[in-house]
């Protein structure tokens, strides 16, 4: 094939891509109108998760305290909405740009370490961050949360209730949108640089590549990803607590990420609805026990579909077509 | 001056007990470099094995710390047959997601057998209150624990550096090609090598028991500090782990005791810090 | 002036020395072969010449500027370019990415996070070009780790080459390479630009006389002695440590 | 534009069909956290509600009262936001209850008061969470309600000094504060104050201050659960006592568990309670035994009791209202409500919804060679 056709059929959308936005986008308002609710939830949490695979899957960063911006972002946007500035979208913005802020910071220690010693100090700075937000209870609301957060209107025109539409349409949006930029983002030069670091990190610096800038610079963007998801997270629901901020979230979302399958941006999309899908309806029959099947779902899926869900579907697709 | 020696102490039993607690994982994800965050979990089944002997079928606690070893290191053998063989050479994010798989269906399981409640084992009376030393107030049951710690210590390190078993977990470690070439049986090593470092994490389950309690959460609270102690201690280490714990008990209680409103700052910074500038711990085996 | 120079270069790790006031001097379109037993230090000068490793003593001069505290990355960008002795390649990339890669990142693109890849033709097309010559055009787009060996030696040296080095280091290009697959390899390596300084270590002797103007031979970290291949070919004492017992062929 | 008609049809849709519902059955959605850290309290409080219908049967004012069950996993306000507004659009709940933790409890206040839905908190102490909604009653404790009377109760005892250890979160601190600040009012001086952390505390340094610190009298807030044995037994092991030290706290201080770990060495700790699962009294007997029938063996406690009276609070409102299950009606007939419950005499306050009742105050003496809760003092109609 000619090389640049190549090249540009590796970032083309797929009539699969737009089908999936456009049941997205329809599919919870027609037939799940009870739950558009959880739906804006899977939403937030996809996009959190595709901030974590912009590192993750692409860059090969490890990280079990990437909750440390989504909290960030999430407290950002709520003690602007406490403090009187409840208008959602500048919200994000301002979310986005503190935790980005926060992320390039981080970003000094994380791309010196690897391994268990980055999934370690990932996983204390997620800790050190809880605790400061419950420390600071005179601007955090300490360990009871956030109180008094009140987002307007979306647009001066929707009012977020409790039925959730305006809170789905405003999150599916705003995934959306993220969305492109990520795609935009591993498509790009720069994304396939990342790539290359992630394969093989001596090769690019003999290449002449500063891995080190380029790790920070993802690490960063990442960490404005995660921002807003957290961001919108507390517009949406009104509240922010300091387990936005925790190691449980964390290892939850890297979870999802895995389950999901790395690297591949719908991996991360897909992990999200699946596991959040399937917690609230396993929940819902095994009130006490439900960890048990979750547990059994996530032990079938590394025994059997070692890339992750969207892998092991790829792989069967590709057995289909050969047979 | 008596109350500086008690808070050492206290720091230092607290220290063994987070050393008992890791010690296990320092050998399965330190020497198989298999990254298992089940580990915790197999803590749990030590002490629910504690638990049900001594509450349920009258056992003196002494007599149950071998069996919450024996009964740990035979299930987690098992486990390591039927389900984690199959991920040693599947990279560390399929091992985190299948580990946390077993420590979730853990967790429901202890809830099913013996409640979300919490239990404690009735101790016997020479392991209850303190000792006095002069003005000084040494909890009976906290000195058992360094002794205990002292003694795993030892026979570990005699194990895995002098015997021939020792040899042999580290030959299938370093090469596993060459240790096969060599006629080891490298998948019954591995196997043992599990069983040995989860039976570890049973006994310090059940010694845990008794300061910490045991309840169907047990695998996920402990996992934080032990994977703290394995990793500033250095992976593979025993000695590594051991000062470590120490280190990282003592370093928590003075914290506390000194400075309690920042007490549980420190553990977190100090750990950044350490790995920061040691990432690969304080006594890397390699 | 030297394209690369290095000036009693040293290296020590506790007491094993590896690398012992060694000066070299490449001047522009050098060929230069680096040979000598297997621990001679070798490969450790080329991690001293590229910065992977620091030296203990020494200097390393690049087209006349001093590069000894620079950063790997950096001696790249100044035109220093190498090969490794064990394919050290991007096995879930393709031969194309890799050297899309490589090219983005000498032309300062690749820090380009907002533009599509495709925008960058003239890339796309310099890449292509690149493969073709050393003969992995039509494998462009497999993936590398499914390349056979040869062709994995040969991405190795175009990709050394999308940076457009002035000098060039290959660390043993032939190695491991069948003898079915070395004509295609010996072939780009003599077709390399003349322009290039090329500085190489190669246990291949045809490759080694066939394609050097100059031979240094290192001996447990320091030169044993420099010349033409003529010299070095009828030397005595390269004869007793290199092709007396040490050679392992 | 098609977005908001959907919208509006979508909610008259789900408003007609929650109404055609509401004729004969009243939907009650519980949040609670039936997995996680906070698993065990959850399971009690559930044990609690079961009780009473399974002694009061599940038909109240001709309705069927029907349960709905959610697990919000733990401290999730997030999470039970979203529960909340599930469980009122999507299963046309008509009161909220349970409500274990104090940040749910707020969050699922926004719901109540957005949806007006009667909700019953039938647990989480903290004072300001009742202000959330206006069709919310509590009937748990407050933690001023139990801390703010200790604190005057102690200072009353002729206690001058005292050295309080909270957790530190919001009800440890709140709890606290109470104390002190009704402490201080009588005339006290608080001589130090520690926090000991939520999760996995090792006592020890916090019990080493105390020992260096020699105060007059300590007061003590940790949560039920683990922390109360793990507490006492560092006491113990450090030789504080009573007999050296007044030790004083809220009641978890000193439950079965604690105490077992103390031995005598608790005798002499001074604590202040809602709910004495000893307390002989026929009402209280009889909801023991039968508590201990269903759960095998098991005691009640104040989780178990929260929301034993929450129920009960729900259907004597029901009740009094005729079956109408609308939060204007019920939040009417609640307040001031005032009833006979295995805790004693307890009530609704009718300006606040807030729960009114007699605090115990209990010293652990030895009974038969065994340490137990007597009650010594009692402060009647405690707000």
């Amino acid at each position: 094939m000619e090389p640049k056709s190549w090249i540009r059929a590796r970032a083309r959308i797929s009539p699969y891509e737009i089908v999936f936005w456009i049941a997205a986008a329809v599919i919870p308002f027609v037939f799940f109108e009870h739950y558009l609710s959880l739906a804006a939830s899977v939403a937030v949490a996809a996009l959190f998760c595709i901030s974590l695979d912009l590192i993750l899957g692409y860059a090969g960063i490890i990280s079990l305290g990437h909750a440390a911006f989504f909290g960030i972002g999430a407290y950002t946007a709520g003690i602007l909405s406490a403090r009187g500035w409840g208008e959602p979208i500048s919200g994000l913005a301002l979310a986005a740009a503190v935790s980005a802020l926060a992320g390039y910071i981080v970003s000094f220690m994380i791309v010196r370490v690897q391994h268990l010693a980055l999934l370690m100090i990932t996983l204390g700075l997620s800790f050190l961050m809880t605790e400061l937000a419950i420390t600071f209870d005179q601007f955090t609301g300490g360990s009871d949360g956030l109180q008094g957060i009140d987002t307007w209107k979306l647009l001066g025109i929707w009012k977020f209730s409790l039925w959730g539409h305006t809170a789905y349409a405003y999150a599916i949006s705003v995934l959306f949108i993220l969305f492109l930029l990520a795609r935009r983002i591993v498509h790009s030069p720069f994304g396939l640089t990342l790539e290359a670091i992630r394969e093989n990190p001596v090769r690019t610096t003999a290449l002449g590549a500063p891995n080190r800038g380029h790790l920070q610079k993802i690490f960063v963007i990442s960490a404005a990803f995660a921002g807003v998801a957290g961001a919108l997270l507390a517009q949406v629901s009104e509240t922010v607590s300091p387990e936005a901020l925790g190691f449980q979230r964390s290892a939850e979302i890297a979870v999802m990420l895995i389950l999901g399958g790395t690297g591949r941006l719908y991996g991360a999309i897909l992990g999200a609805i699946i596991f959040m899908v399937a917690r609230d309806q396993i929940s819902g029959f095994y009130l006490q026990y439900w960890y048990f099947w979750i547990g059994l779902i996530l032990i079938f899926v590394v025994l059997f579909m070692p890339r992750g869900i969207l892998g092991g579907l790829e792989r069967l697709a590709r057995i289909g077509r050969r047979s | 001056m008596s109350t500086l020696i008690a808070v050492l102490f206290d720091g230092l039993s607290y220290g063994m007990l987070l050393f008992l607690l890791s010690v296990g994982l320092s050998v399965t994800l330190g020497l198989m470099n298999f990254t298992n965050l089940a580990h915790g979990a197999f803590a749990m089944l030590g002490g629910y094995v504690t638990y049900a002997l001594v509450e349920l079928a009258g056992w003196p606690f002494l007599a149950t710390l071998p069996f919450a070893f024996i009964v740990t290191a035979i299930i987690a053998a098992g486990f390591e047959v039927v389900l984690f063989r199959r991920i040693y050479k599947s990279g560390e994010l399929n091992q985190v997601l299948l580990t946390i798989g077993v420590v979730f269906a853990s967790y429901a399981v202890a809830a099913f057998f013996f409640g979300t409640v919490h239990h404690s084992v009735e101790l016997p009376g020479y392991l209850k209150g303190f000792v006095e030393i002069g003005a000084l107030k040494l909890p009976s049951y906290r000195i058992f624990l360094v002794v205990v710690a002292l003694l795993i210590t030892t026979v570990l390190v005699g194990v895995l550096e002098y015997t021939r078993f020792g040899a042999m977990v580290r030959a299938a470690v370093d090469n596993g090609k060459v240790a096969s070439g060599l006629g080891l049986n490298i998948s019954v090593i591995f196997a043992l090598t599990f069983a040995l470092g989860s039976g570890l994490a049973g006994l310090g389950g059940a010694l845990a028991i008794n300061i910490l309690f045991i309840d169907p959460n047990f695998g996920f609270h402990v996992l934080v500090p032990v994977l703290i102690v394995v990793s500033i201690g250095g992976l593979g280490s025993i000695w590594g782990s051991f000062v470590a714990a120490a280190a990282l008990g003592i370093f928590d209680v003075v914290g506390k005791f000194l400075f309690p409103e920042v007490g549980a700052f420190l553990i977190y910074l100090f750990m950044v810090v350490i790995l920061f500038f040691r990432p690969n711990g304080l006594f890397a085996r390699r | 002036m030297n394209s690369l120079e290095t000036n009693n270069i040293g290296k020590a790790f506790g007491k094993l020395v590896v690398s012992d006031n060694v000066s070299l001097a490449l001047p522009k379109g050098a060929r230069h072969a680096l040979i000598g037993p297997n621990g001679a230090g070798k490969t450790t000068l080329i991690n001293l010449i590229t910065g992977t490793l620091a030296p203990d003593t020494g200097t390393v001069l690049l087209n006349g500027e001093d590069v000894t505290r620079l950063e790997p990355n950096a001696r790249v960008k100044r035109g220093l370019s190498r090969t490794f002795q064990i394919n050290t390649l991007f096995p879930q990339l393709t031969p194309l990415e890799s050297a899309v890669m490589a090219i983005c990142e000498r032309n300062g693109t690749s820090g380009h996070w907002l533009s599509g890849l495709s925008k960058h033709a003239e890339g796309i097309d310099e890449a292509h070009d690149l493969l073709s010559k050393v003969g992995l055009g039509d494998d462009a787009v497999k993936p590398t780790r499914d390349l056979a060996y040869g062709q994995q030696r040969l991405l190795e040296i175009a990709l050394a080459l999308a940076s457009r080095p002035k000098v060039l280091l290959l660390d043993e290009p032939a190695a491991g390479v069948p003898k079915s697959e070395s004509a295609a390899l010996f072939e780009v390596i003599a077709a390399l630009p003349e322009d290039i300084s090329i500085l190489f270590i190669e246990h291949d002797m045809n490759l080694v006389f066939s394609f050097a103007s100059r031979i240094t031979v290192l001996v447990q970290g320091a030169i044993l002695t420099e010349g033409t291949p003529d010299e070095i070919a009828h030397d005595p004492r390269v004869r007793e440590v290199y092709l007396g017992g040490a050679h392992h062929g | 534009m098609r977005k908001t008609l959907t919208a509006v049809c979508a909610l008259t849709l789900s408003l007609l069909g929650g109404s055609a519902m509401a004729q004969d059955t009243v939907k009650i959605g519980i949040i609670n956290a039936y997995s996680g850290q906070f698993a065990d309290p959850g399971a009690q409080l559930d044990a609690g509600i079961k009780l009473y219908m399974q002694q009061h049967g599940d038909e109240v004012a001709g309705k069927k009262i029907e349960i709905i069950r959610k697990d919000v996993g733990g401290i999730a306000p997030d999470v039970a936001k979203r529960l909340a507004e599930e469980l009122v659009v999507r299963d046309g709940v008509d009161i909220l209850a349970g409500a274990l933790l104090t940040p749910n409890a707020l969050a699922m206040g926004d719901v109540s008061a957005e949806a007006e839905k009667f909700m019953v908190v039938m647990n989480a102490t903290t004072p300001v969470i009742i202000t959330k909604s206006p069709y919310m009653i509590r009937t748990s404790a407050t933690a001023s309600q139990i801390n703010g009377n200790f604190g005057a109760w102690v200072a009353k005892q002729g206690v001058k000094q005292v050295y309080t250890m909270v957790t530190d979160y919001g009800p440890g601190i709140g709890s606290g504060a109470a104390f002190e600040e009704a402490f201080k009012a009588a005339g006290g001086e608080v001589v130090g104050q520690d926090r000991t952390p939520v999760v996995n505390p090792d006592f020890a340094p916090f019990v080493q201050r105390i020992a260096e610190a020699k105060p007059e009298a300590l007061y003590v807030w940790v949560p039920g659960g683990t922390q109360p044995p793990a507490l006492g037994k560092a006491l113990a092991e450090r030789g504080i006592t009573a007999k050296n030290t007044k030790i004083y706290g809220q009641g978890e201080l000193t439950d079965d568990a604690a105490l077992e770990a103390m031995g005598e060495t608790a005798a002499g700790i001074i604590t202040a309670y809602h709910y004495n699962v000893h307390r002989d009294d026929p009402l209280n007997n009889e909801f023991v035994k039968a508590y201990r029938d269903a759960n095998d063996g098991r005691d009640p406690d104040i989780y178990s009791i929260g929301a034993y009276d929450g129920m009960a609070a729900i259907y004597k409102a029901l009740e009094a209202t005729g079956g109408d299950a609308s939060a204007a009606a019920l939040i009417k007939a609640a307040k001031g409500m005032t009833w006979d419950s295995p805790r004693g005499p307890m009530g609704i306050d009718a300006e606040t919804g807030d729960v009114v009742q007699t605090i115990w105050i209990r010293e652990v003496q030895m009974v038969d060679g065994k340490p137990q809760n007597v009650i010594i003092d009692q402060i009647d109609n405690a707000r």
